[in-house]
């Protein structure tokens, strides 16, 4: 009978732990090899400007006169394209994600 | 007890059983569905928080008819606990829910429009039912009176196994769960949005859930009926009525008007006719 | 009884996409559907135009959430074969592999919304269970849920080494006992059948006629899947088209069901053949010349077709998304049925509204 | 490997080539259109059994006009009005006319290159080069 396979799985499930998670008061653990986010070193810095010209959307802008780095972290897709072709590798990928942003603010560095 | 005091017990006590009950139905459902589910006082959240929020309306006299609609639902409990008659009670059950479709009519939103209509097929569809169990309810009683009824010494499911079943049936419709969640789905995850209810926000949303509250500890006080005899045997049936109710929501699809209908008046020609005509030929 | 016009869409519980129907309805049963489509055009084949042939991948990825990375795999199939880039097997191998995963994620959130769409919130919830672990899978070896951004022109971006081989492969072996479990209630629950037969029938020559592509056209009897052209590494790893012949809902619905575990098996077969070695190949110069791309995605078949002229931008980057395949066919079958069916029949040719319009 | 080719037609001969395409059997894949300097280049791909099949014609680009093949191809109605909406190309007798109401779209023909200028359609070869170049591949080696 086609009635009972769904009884079973609810059933069954009823009385397993769920494997959600209460998620704002247990955090999410990261997931090994997640591109997570963009995080940058300023101490090995040359300020190239690669990263800012191969930013898919443009969400870096790096100014060589005043030495600043840029990033707008709602236009960022984490894509790592950025660290991945820093000279100095001062770009790299950390795991975990930041706070979730209400403004539209630029991080300067 | 005088049934003033069990109408005033029923008056206090309805919204907060019935307000436990859908926080306990939503907290069994998440667990079926592998979630963990709100905290079993969600639905009073829910209710307060409607309560402060503004309410929209396409018409004012919209709200009216809800208010007639928790009126008469209260009305209803009020008479089944107060002991009254049992036909008295199914007429005042379908006048609350001729209010409440009247209500849905009355805004004039397509998704309202046809959930109302198809709550009316619904009500075509449980309402022989719900008059089968009180007939059978006084073929072995001799009384619609509902104090009678309880006060009669026999377990009344052993002589209407069939109408108790039938009633199992249309308790579903009148729950409002699936498969017959179409006039509206608590969800509002449905092809009519939120059916009746779509037009409906605010207090007067509030008012709806809280008429649902008294609805359901009234149509459980009927299940409890059935095995008056044996008080704690007809609370312990009742909730676990109301669990099987919760599993069967959560094993269905939603069906259509057409197969509701059909299956409804089956079950009630096979089961609840079955039952009055055996009964009728044993004595 | 008198007509009443039901608007379905954009805005719709049971649809979350964009599509817009006015359902002109007698008595609940459908007369005439009118569709309008088009809130949502964003241009993106016209941002080819001033992208970067290289970054335009990103913006490929972006075109469907759901089916991206072939997307990705797509444009950078098209782009080597106008360039004429020898890809890594091994990255050909990664690309199969990811494309199935992606594949039966978007199963498992389409059988989820049809489940929804049906008023079975428990199934829903339970596809999506498995989706989850599907997503981790994805997440694990790329860095991304839903948008991978692990394709590049000439390669891909990340391998995955030995030991996450084993261990995914464990973890799919648990992921098809839990299909079984949920597509057991699909194929076989009673209420889900009495929704899904004989619901939205479509013939296999209408269905030829009308333009179908992917599961709308198997579940009618065609068998046409665009793998068996044996792009990427599905020229070692053959695959049978799934198909049905009753063209109905169900036999849509049972098409996907059957797919997942050809998906299971086909990342099985790839990583049993997977070939050691480089994962891209670096690109110079600007393409020039012409082609037309064909892969199958979750929904059916996705043309590319792209125009270079020698520039880092392209001339002309145009995508035919199977959605837009299949909108004919669903505008042929809603007259005539009921309300309560054109949620299901809307959903079985799985729109995505976005892709549509890109 | 498929063996894609690329038939140079009239706009004259659009619709008898069509049929010819429906009589054989073939499925509508798709119908493209790209904006070249002072042109419009329309491919319609055909399907069977898995061969690609395509027709090109070249429009003015004053004033494009082009018949509907939506009596042979019904499918053809959506690119027919994408076509409209977005390169400005007059479809006669589209069986489902959206009158330019099918993409919601800021600007009017956003596609037709005069409206927005954008870099690379200056920089575009004669539009005879680009005929037939397609590579036979379908697949990456």
């Amino acid at each position: 009978m086609g009635y009972f396979e769904m009884s079973k799985l609810a059933l069954k499930w009823a009385l397993t732990k769920p494997p959600t998670t209460r998620y704002p008061f247990e955090p999410r653990q990261p997931i090994a090899g997640s591109r997570g986010q963009i995080v940058f070193t300023k101490d090995n810095c040359v300020y190239c400007t690669v990263c800012a010209k191969k930013c898919p959307t443009g969400a870096l802008v790096v100014n060589r006169a005043e030495k600043k780095w840029v990033i707008d972290r709602l236009r960022c897709i984490n894509c790592g394209y950025c660290a991945e072709i820093c000279p100095k590798k001062s770009l790299t990928m950390v795991e975990g994600h930041g706070s979730p942003a209400v403004t539209r603010d630029r991080e300067f560095h | 007890m005088s049934p003033w005091i069990r109408i005033l017990i029923y008056l206090v006590a309805a919204p907060i059983v019935g307000g436990l009950l859908a926080g306990w139905d939503r907290r069994i459902s998440a667990r079926m569905q592998s979630r963990r589910g709100p905290p079993i006082r969600q639905p009073f959240y829910d209710v307060m928080k409607l309560w402060d929020k503004q309410s929209f309306v396409t018409r004012r006299s919209q709200n009216f008819y809800i208010g007639f609609f928790l009126v008469m639902i209260i009305f209803t409990g009020a008479l089944f606990f107060g002991g009254s008659d049992l036909l008295l009670v199914i007429f005042a059950l379908t006048l609350a829910a001729i209010f409440f479709v009247l209500g849905a009519y009355k805004t004039s939103s397509p998704y309202s429009f046809v959930g109302a209509e198809r709550e009316l097929i619904q009500m075509m569809a449980y309402e022989p039912m719900i008059l089968l169990t009180a007939i059978g309810m006084y073929m072995v009683t001799k009384s619609f009176a509902v104090n009678e009824i309880a006060s009669h010494p026999t377990l009344l499911v052993l002589m209407l196994p069939g109408i108790f079943l039938g009633f199992l049936y249309t308790l579903e419709i009148k729950f409002r769960k699936s498969p017959f969640d179409l006039s509206c789905s608590h969800h509002a995850h449905q092809e009519l949005v939120s059916g009746i209810t779509t037009e409906f926000s605010g207090r007067t949303l509030a008012l709806i859930e809280i008429a649902h509250w008294y609805e359901n500890v009234f149509l459980l006080g009927w299940v409890y009926l059935f095995f008056a005899s044996m008080p704690v045997l007809g609370v312990a049936m009742s909730l676990l009525v109301f669990g099987f109710v919760i599993l069967v929501d959560n094993v269905f699809a939603r069906l259509k008007w057409q197969t509701a209908v059909r299956s409804a008046w089956l079950v009630a020609a096979v089961l609840g006719f079955g039952n009055i005509l055996v009964l009728s030929l044993m004595r | 009884m008198a007509r009443t016009v039901i608007p379905f869409g954009p805005q719709h519980p049971v649809l979350p996409e964009p599509i817009h129907l006015d359902l002109v309805v007698e008595d609940e049963k459908v007369v005439q559907a009118l569709p309008s489509i088009g809130f949502i055009h964003r241009g993106l084949e016209k941002l080819a135009e001033t992208k970067d042939y290289i970054d335009f991948v990103y913006v490929a990825e972006r075109i469907c959430g759901i089916c991206s990375f072939i997307h990705g795999q797509t444009y950078c199939q098209a782009i080597e074969t106008i360039m004429n880039i020898p890809v890594p097997p091994r990255a050909l191998y990664l690309r199969t592999v990811w494309g199935e995963f992606s594949r039966i994620h978007s199963h498992l959130l389409w059988l989820g919304l049809m489940a929804d769409g049906m008023g079975f919130e428990n199934l829903f919830m339970h596809s999506w269970r498995v989706r989850e672990k599907v997503l981790n899978i994805i997440e694990a070896t790329t860095g991304g849920r839903v948008i991978f951004g692990s394709c590049k022109v000439g390669g891909v971006r990340r391998d995955i080494n030995a030991d996450t081989i084993k261990t995914i492969l464990k973890d799919l072996d648990e992921i098809e006992k839990d299909l079984q479990g949920i597509t057991k209630v699909f194929l076989n629950d009673r209420s889900v059948k009495a929704r899904l037969c004989g619901i939205g029938v479509l013939s296999k020559q209408e269905a030829w006629d009308l333009g179908c592509v992917g599961p709308t056209l198997r579940g009618s009897g065609v068998a046409q899947d665009m793998r068996d052209q044996g792009y990427a590494a599905f020229k070692d790893i053959p695959v049978e088209p799934v198909t049905r012949t009753e063209g109905d809902c169900y036999a849509r619905c049972a098409v996907r069901c059957e797919e997942l575990f050809r998906s299971v098996n086909i990342i099985r077969q790839a990583f049993a053949k997977i070939p050691e070695g480089e994962i891209a190949v670096k690109v110079t110069g600007n393409p020039t010349g012409e082609t037309i791309t064909r892969t199958e995605q979750p929904r059916g078949e996705v043309v590319y077709h792209l125009k270079a002229n020698g520039t880092k931008n392209l001339q002309r980057f145009r995508v035919r998304t199977p959605t837009f395949a299949n909108l004919p066919a669903m505008l042929k079958v809603l007259p005539g049925c009921d309300l309560a069916d054109v949620p299901m029949i809307v959903l079985t040719i799985d729109p995505c509204i976005s892709c549509t319009e890109r | 490997m498929s063996q894609e080719q690329i038939e140079l037609i009239t706009i004259d001969a659009l619709l008898e080539k069509v049929r010819a395409k429906k009589s054989q059997g073939c499925r509508l894949v798709q119908i493209s259109a790209t904006q070249l300097p002072g042109q419009i280049e329309l491919t319609y791909s055909f399907d069977l059994n898995s061969q690609l099949s395509n027709l090109r014609l070249s429009l003015p680009g004053e004033e494009p006009h082009l018949p509907s093949i939506s009596s042979i191809y019904l499918c053809a109605i959506l690119y027919e009005n994408e076509i409209h909406d977005l390169f400005g190309v007059q479809v006669a007798g589209i069986a489902i006319d959206f009158k330019g109401k099918f993409y919601k779209t800021a600007i009017k023909f956003p596609f037709a290159s005069a409206k927005i200028p954008c870099a690379s359609s200056a920089a575009a070869p004669a539009a005879g080069a680009a005929a037939c170049a397609i590579n036979p591949d379908a697949t990456p080696k």
